[in-house]
């Protein structure tokens, strides 16, 4: 078995009376991608939502590379390498294309308080936003205002600038929802690739069962904040409380 | 089709200075689920926002029962009979769950048996019934969005996307709710990503690209030529 | 190496860049192109304006942050080098302690403030820098016996700034040399420098980090920018700038008082002068500073010769009498806001 | 179809901390009265003190209500708030000035009738300004917050002004209607009339603007059409309308409010409104933007806790609100109640 | 020409003061020189600016005065905070500021130069005034008054010159300045009070609006045997002295009291032409402008030294009397007035009426410069 790199225990979030993350531990390895399911409200955004440190953990911890992160704020965790793409796109919409990235790209290896030295003088900066704009195809863009960028292309370059952070664990929430058919393989192949690399962790939460059995290499299923299944993906996609739980038999059928 | 509720006519729209679409025509026939198709960006969401009258169409009709409505408030339409589910869900975080409903019945309180209807379909909306809608997940707020549609009978649905964000279970119930509605004489406008739903539902399809209807017929034809679906939008069948 | 001292922030419009020079070599050359004490006078509050609003639209423009406290850190560099004058004698060395002090208490101030509020919704800033200044004022007031209280202090402020001291004794082309004629020249390069520094600091990586903040504050958190660090930094740094300009204001009057100061109404012109000169743009600043100093200045004066021109009609005197010039700046100021949403230099930079 | 799989979530049952903790802000009111009486050594001071403070939180809260109601519903800062409850007072004076027979009178009747007729004139002359300023000056900048306080700074000057213009350049002295002068004396306590009144109208206006919000539709239309007016169009409702109406009725109450300060100052200057503004803001920010009970709240605490605080310790009194508000925000960002989500 | 600047606050809150100084001032100019606005054989012009009561546009203007318009001498400003600004202007230009009406004792105290005389009174003058008109044997008095320097100066000299005349300070209450709510220091005054024996009387310092005297009396003190007092103020203001029939206090000016040719020409031409009497500072106005003019005829130029030289120690006639501009701090000295507060119905405020005029012998103002 590879490294643990990521790792919660006993992660546990409670809104009022309401356990929506319920003592879930799990550990997450290098090179492998896990797929979180689970029906609506399940508590998966909000499994991550603990993990970037967006929301405040009520109990347990989180652990990245041994070192616990429970309590570190949201730009800390980034800087350690936990790095996530939004479900809604999520960027700067004033700022063109290769601006959004630059800045991504300053956040971790830049210069960021420097007040006296110009911005512009910075070329490595520039130079590794564009490297990155070519693997995901958008650098014909690189000089466009986000807002002008189409629905598709806005979802590419929420994850482009994940790929510029460069993190060691990828967080995805539902990276294609709300994408044609003809788009969604993009993004999907660079999830691939990212995969391939054999020193990240990816986790992805999808609804899409064809997305999952090809990406997946363990499929994790939550269940009213609780974590009711763990293993290999056509092991879990055939136990019962999952046809019972959350493909519903319908569909299921079709 | 002569018994059309919604018939777009040759209509464009506009946002800020781009040219959105371009000479939209098609027919919604009456008690039918029609479903407008096509790839990202296509201007499916804007179709449905200008028969809405959120967006203003700069040119050509939008006849709901024979009547032009281009160019009323999206308040007046409402009152015609139009319902929309949105794209972004529009719900209101800061209200309850039951403020929601509360607010989508525009003549009344709600019917029992109606309200019993969406909670049979969407239970966790019972269980969070008091609690302020913001803090619903993604999913449970798309069951709202539709949920706040069937608050009340309306003669035309639109809805845009409903199942994004749902698990499969909870898009069974959602195809079987559009069921009920077509079944008490409602008429229906989805956009649909998902094809096997779109395929369960609709009657008629409609086809956009590029701001354009590039093709219309029954949802039959559509299903049964794999190559006009690939043509006509990249889809594949066995997106399930 | 202009571009170099512009940070390569040009102002991109070729009107803009004449009146730009124009505005610098009017200033520049103030004591000898304009005679008079008044055109001095307003020469000098244009660039202590300039300062002020420039630091101001660092926060305002650049961190998309609205403060109303920022008489509140003028004021705390004004009393500075009051206070320290009154008590450690005439010399410059009383004046550089109190500037420091100032700065440094503004700082200090700025943090607390920021570490409070910024957490919140941006009008909770607003609201809050609002009542500290108000209580900074009142306090200001109440402490009499220290500050003067509403009555303010007369500053004795080193002899070699003051008309008394005459360096040469012929006149250079109709102008003293005297101290007056140097105290100018220390506000007018402490404006040049302090404008050149903070449009370096815009055009830096730190700068490019603020206009992202500005944007969208939850993603850059989750790219990794400590969002409540920069903002606090930049209402710090705006601060400190602030208090600076306060200090060179003592110096500059040789009085302090609440209403030079400290008063809501100076926050107001500030308001007014960046977005008429265009917020976020640094050299709206000095376009915004220069229009309306010289409006204040020269505003009154013609409505009196317009009150009495319409003298025989009914009303219309009576809402172009002088006293009412405020009624007018007002109209001007919510029309500026309609009709140049970008200010003068979006204006003219759109226009190029 | 098949029945979808049970979803209830697990539920806890809340301790008592969490169960309280809504009540919280409300509890604070009678905590700090009883902080009072603790400190305070004489009862028929703490008396006097407390209905005073109860009173002057009446009218702060008139005066803010209408701000928070604007401000929270329909997320614009208006500045020329000030300027509203300003000219509240000018045209409620003016009336009172005009009917001197019924002022001077020795009647309640009479004189109830006056204040009410000065009270219904300001709020309609100030909810007439509201219209004009919801179209000319608000209405194209909602949702860009620095240009409303920009724009509605503007609009407090010029309207200022032209109070000057209309009204003189003087202040105007007034006195309170006959019956509305002096004290009641209770348990060794001089309560005075006019505060009376005030808790009294404070009190019904608050029950007003909480019932409207709560139990009736507009209060929900108003509300939703805030977080996404679009879609409350959607749904059928002319959301336009409704916002003019509650920027009259804010506007209207501030004219109220600028009636009962008018009346309790019994001077009024063009500035007034201008000055209360700042106390005004203090309310808002303790009570949680946006919310009515959080500005009640907010507004009797401030009352209480400046009236003690003057009379325990006067030099802390001016420090007092500043001091309030930090310590809740300390507690609570956002406010006690607040109803605008963080942005 | 001779001109003179007048310098003020015509905008902002003391526009209505303003409004009557420089009523009073061209006034004055007109009455002493009868009428022909000539002295010495020149003509006397008035240019104004507005300080809009900016301290630093005060300066700004007075300096353009002085250098650019080349005026002889000004007069003003309204605010104590402006002029006390203007005043190193005035020492820098070598030309006279008569001060008026500010009231601050510190402009011809601790701030004075020898370019400034002041027509206006001080704030001592009132404090000692009204300690003559409240003192005598057996009573005690509290003091409630604004927390800032002319709120404490005003109690501290109020209290010297209680001295001697049997009376004591019971209680000092301070409150801030924009203060609204005065029922906790009523409350700290009464408890401070009530067990006291003799005659108990409140005195109130109040400078612009907000006097509290109406919200204390609403709140009884006569249960507790305590009376209020208070200064004199304008005409706008005594409509609140209307709910206090029979207060006592001392004040500038009011304009029945003074008896004098100039008084009843004041009253008589005001009448005439504003259909108003005339008030506080249209009084004011006057008296600097009469100074002005009879200073110009001592000193027989407009030049700054021989003014001086003229003015240090000059008595001149004002509405008030005659007033002297004392040698040591060119304060002028004058009379003040015990007053005590009558009711008429048709009489839309309460009237002062005489009780004694307090010469200028009787009171001992301190020098503070
Ligand atoms: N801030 C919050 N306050 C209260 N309850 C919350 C909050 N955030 C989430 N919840 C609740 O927690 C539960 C889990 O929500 P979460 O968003 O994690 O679900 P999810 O698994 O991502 O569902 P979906 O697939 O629909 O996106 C839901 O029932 C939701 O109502
Ligand atoms: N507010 C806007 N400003 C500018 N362009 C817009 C705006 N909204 C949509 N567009 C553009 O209009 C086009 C059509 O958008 P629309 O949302 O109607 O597409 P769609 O068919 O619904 O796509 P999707 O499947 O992604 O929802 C797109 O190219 C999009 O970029
Ligand atoms: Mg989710
Ligand atoms: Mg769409």
């Amino acid at each position: 078995m590879p490294d643990v790199t990521l790792e919660t225990r006993d992660l546990t979030v409670r809104f009022g009376g309401h356990v929506a993350v319920d003592h879930v531990s799990c550990r997450f390895h290098a090179g492998e991608l896990t797929a979180i399911v689970g029906p609506n409200g399940a508590g998966k955004t909000t499994y991550f939502n603990l993990i970037s440190g967006q929301i405040p953990v009520s109990e347990g911890t989180v652990l990245l590379n041994g070192n616990d992160l429970t309590r570190a704020t949201v730009p800390a965790r980034t800087l350690a390498g936990i790095g996530r793409a939004f479900q809604l796109t999520n960027l700067f919409p004033d700022l063109t294309v290769l601006e959004n990235l630059r800045l991504v790209v300053q956040a971790h290896r830049g210069p960021k308080f420097s007040l006296f030295s110009r911005a512009a003088a910075h070329e490595e900066l520039t130079e590794a936003a564009q490297v990155i704009l070519q693997r995901v195809r958008l650098d014909t863009m690189a000089d466009q205002v986000v807002t002008a960028l189409s629905h598709g292309d806005q979802r590419k370059l929420e994850v482009a600038m994940l790929i510029a952070l460069d993190p060691q664990i990828y967080m995805f929430d539902e990276p294609t929802a709300g994408m044609s058919a003809d788009e969604a393989p993009v993004v999907l192949d660079l999830i691939a690739e990212i995969k391939a690399d054999t020193s990240r962790t990816v986790l992805l939460v999808e609804h899409k069962m064809d997305v999952i059995r090809t990406l997946a290499d363990r499929i994790i299923v939550l269940h009213n904040g609780a974590l009711v299944a763990d293993g290999p993906p056509a092991e879990v996609m055939g136990s019962d409380i999952v046809r019972e739980a959350y493909l519903g038999k319908e569909i299921a059928d079709v | 089709m002569s018994d059309a509720i919604l018939s777009l006519k040759n209509v464009a729209t506009d946002i800020a200075q781009y040219h959105i679409l371009h000479d939209v025509s098609f027919d919604v026939p009456r008690g039918k689920v029609t479903m407008l198709l096509g790839r990202n960006g296509a201007g499916k969401t804007t179709t449905l926002r200008t028969v809405m009258g959120l967006w203003a169409a700069r040119a050509g009709q939008v006849m709901f029962n024979g009547e032009d409505i281009a160019a009323q408030p999206p308040a007046r339409i409402a009152r015609k009979g139009l319902a929309i589910v949105p794209e972004d869900m529009g719900i209101f975080g800061d209200l309850t769950v039951q403020e929601n409903m509360a607010l989508a019945a525009v003549s009344g309180p709600i019917a029992a048996d109606r309200l019993e209807l969406i909670f049979t379909a969407f239970p966790p909306l019972k269980t969070f019934w008091d609690m302020p809608a913001g803090n619903l997940s993604g999913g449970q707020k798309q069951m709202l969005a539709v949920a706040r549609a069937m608050a009340e009978d309306r003669q035309l649905y639109l809805i845009d996307e409903p199942s994004k964000g749902l698990a499969p279970a909870i898009v069974s119930t959602l195809v079987w709710a559009m069921k009920s509605l077509k079944g008490a004489g409602a008429s229906i406008l989805m956009v649909e990503q998902n094809f096997a739903m779109a395929r369960a539902l609709g009657d008629y399809a409609a086809v956009m690209d590029d701001g354009r209807i590039v093709w219309t017929g029954t949802m039959d034809e559509l299903a049964n030529d794999t190559a006009l679906q690939e043509n006509l939008m990249g889809l594949s069948m066995e997106v399930a | 190496m202009l571009m170099k001292l512009i940070s390569g922030d040009t102002p991109r419009s070729p009107i803009l860049s004449v009146i730009l020079a124009a505005i610098l070599l009017s200033l520049a050359f103030a004591p000898f192109l304009f005679p008079g004490t008044r055109p001095l006078d307003t020469a000098a509050h244009i660039c202590i304006f300039i300062i002020l609003v420039a630091s101001y639209d660092l926060m305002l423009g650049y961190g998309g942050i609205v403060s109303f406290a920022h008489t509140m850190f003028f004021g705390i560099g004004a009393y500075g080098v009051a206070l320290s004058l009154e008590h450690m004698g005439r010399s410059f060395g009383a004046v550089a302690f109190g500037t420091v002090a100032g700065m440094i208490l503004a700082a200090a101030l700025a943090f607390v403030i920021a570490m409070f509020s910024l957490r919140v919704r941006a009008i909770f800033f607003a609201m809050i820098t609002l009542a500290v200044a108000s209580a900074v004022a009142v306090l200001v007031s109440q402490f009499s016996t220290l500050t003067g209280g509403e009555d303010g202090m007369t500053l004795k402020i080193p002899r070699e700034l003051t008309p008394a001291f005459k360096f040469h004794d012929e006149k250079i082309l109709g102008v003293r040399m005297n101290g007056k004629l140097l105290n100018y020249y220390m506000v007018f390069f402490s404006t040049l420098i302090l404008f050149l520094v903070m449009l370096r600091m815009v055009n830096s990586p730190f700068g490019s980090v603020l206009k992202a903040i500005r944007e969208n504050a939850f993603r850059a958190e989750a790219v990794g920018y400590r969002v409540v660090v920069y903002r606090t930094a930049v209402t710090v740094i705006s601060a400190m700038i602030a208090a600076l300009a306060g200090a060179i204001y003592a110096l500059w009057l040789r009085y302090v008082g609440p209403a030079t100061t400290l008063s809501f109404d100076i926050m107001l012109d500030i308001l007014l002068m960046v977005v008429i000169g265009g917020m976020g743009t640094m050299y709206g600043a000095v376009i915004g500073a220069t229009v309306f100093v010289l409006a204040q200045t020269y505003l009154q004066d013609l409505m009196g010769t317009a009150s009495d021109a319409t003298s025989a009609l009914p009303l219309i005197p009576d809402l172009l009498n002088p006293d009412r010039w405020l009624l007018w700046l007002g109209v001007l100021f919510i029309l500026s806001i309609y009709f140049f949403p970008t200010g003068v230099v979006g204006r003219l930079r759109g226009a190029k | 179809m098949s029945q979808a799989p049970d979803h209830a979530p697990t539920m806890q049952r809340l301790n008592l901390v969490q169960r309280i903790t809504p009540f919280v802000p409300a509890l604070l009111v009678p905590l700090i009265a009883l902080l009072g009486l603790l400190f305070i050594p004489s009862g028929s001071s703490w008396l006097t003190l407390t209905v005073s403070g109860l009173a002057m939180g009446m009218m702060i809260f008139i005066m803010a209500a209408g701000l928070t109601l604007i401000f929270g519903l329909m997320d614009v800062i208006n500045f020329g708030h000030g300027a509203f409850i300003s000219v509240g007072a000018f045209v409620g004076v003016t009336v009172l000035l005009l009917v001197p027979g019924m002022t001077a009178a020795p009647s309640v009747g009479l004189n109830l009738v006056a204040v009410g007729l000065a009270v219904i004139a300001a709020m309609l002359a100030t909810g007439v300004m509201g219209v004009v300023f919801e179209r000319v000056i608000v209405r194209p900048v909602y949702g860009a917050h620095l240009k409303q306080i920009l724009i509605t700074v503007g609009g407090l000057i010029v309207i200022e002004q032209l109070i000057h213009v209309f009204w003189g350049p003087d202040e105007i002295f007034l006195t309170r209607p006959e019956t509305l002068k002096g004290a009641i004396t209770f348990a060794g306590a001089a309560l005075e009339k006019y505060r009376l009144l005030a808790v009294g109208v404070g009190l019904v206006v608050f029950l007003a603007m909480r019932h409207v919000l709560r139990h009736t539709k507009l209060g929900l239309i108003v509300r939703a059409g805030v977080e996404n007016g679009e879609m409350v169009q959607a749904l059928g409702y002319d959301i336009k309308r409704v916002f003019v109406l509650v920027f009259v009725a804010g506007s209207a109450l501030a004219g109220l409010g600028g009636v009962m300060w008018a009346l309790y100052q019994e001077v009024i200057t063009a500035h007034m409104g201008g000055q209360m503004l700042i106390l005004v803001f203090i309310v808002i920010i303790i009570g949680g933007l946006g919310s009515v009970e959080g500005c009640f709240i907010g507004a009797l605490m401030v009352g209480l806790l400046q009236n003690y605080t003057a009379f325990l310790v006067p030099k802390l009194a001016l420090v007092s609100n500043i001091g309030l508000m930090m310590l809740i925000l300390m507690w609570r960002p956002q406010g006690m109640i607040p109803v605008v989500k963080a942005k | 020409d001779i001109t003179i600047a007048h310098v003020y606050g015509k905008t902002g809150p003391f526009e209505a003061y303003a409004k009557q100084s420089h009523v009073g001032l061209m006034m004055g100019l007109e009455y002493a020189t009868g009428g022909t606005m000539e002295v010495n054989g020149e003509k006397i012009v008035v240019i104004e600016k507005d300080t809009q009561l900016d301290p630093a546009k005060g300066r700004a203007l007075l300096a353009e005065a002085y250098g650019d318009d080349e005026v002889d001498l000004a007069v003003g400003p309204v605010s104590s905070g402006v002029a006390l600004a203007m005043l190193p202007v005035a020492e820098e230009y070598e030309k006279l500021l008569i001060v008026e009406p500010a009231v601050a004792d510190s402009i011809t105290g601790e701030n004075f130069n020898r370019y400034i005389f002041r027509t206006s009174r001080n704030s001592s003058q009132d404090a000692v005034a009204n300690a003559k008109a409240l003192g005598g044997e057996n009573v005690h008095i509290a003091t409630l008054a604004q927390d800032y320097a002319f709120g404490r100066d005003g109690v501290a000299a109020f209290r010297d010159a209680l001295d001697g005349t049997g009376a004591a300070i019971a209680h000092e209450e301070y409150v801030p300045t924009d203060t609204t709510d005065f029922t906790a220091a009523a409350e700290r005054i009464f408890n401070a009070m009530k067990d006291l024996d003799g005659d108990k009387k409140l005195f109130i310092i109040w400078a612009g609006g907000g006097n509290p005297m109406s919200k204390i009396n609403a709140m009884d003190p006569g249960r507790f045997g305590i009376e209020i007092a208070t200064g004199g103020n304008i005409l706008a203001a005594l409509a609140a002295y209307k709910e206090l029939p029979g207060m006592e206090g001392a004040t500038y000016y009011y304009y029945e009291i003074p008896q004098n040719p100039v008084n009843d020409w004041l009253v008589e031409e005001h009448f005439k032409r504003y259909d108003s009497p005339p008030d506080f500072f249209t009084a004011g106005g006057m008296a600097s402008g009469m100074a002005v003019v009879e200073a110009l005829k001592q000193a027989g130029s407009a030049d700054t030294e021989e003014l001086i030289t003229a003015m240090e120690g000059m008595s001149f006639d004002s509405p008030k009397g005659t007033m002297t501009f004392r040698a040591e701090d060119h304060q002028a000295m004058q009379p003040m007035y015990h007053f005590k507060i009558r009711v008429e119905d048709d009489v839309a405020w309460g009237i002062p009426e005489l009780v004694r005029e307090i010469g200028i012998d009787d009171m001992d103002i301190p020098i503070r410069n």
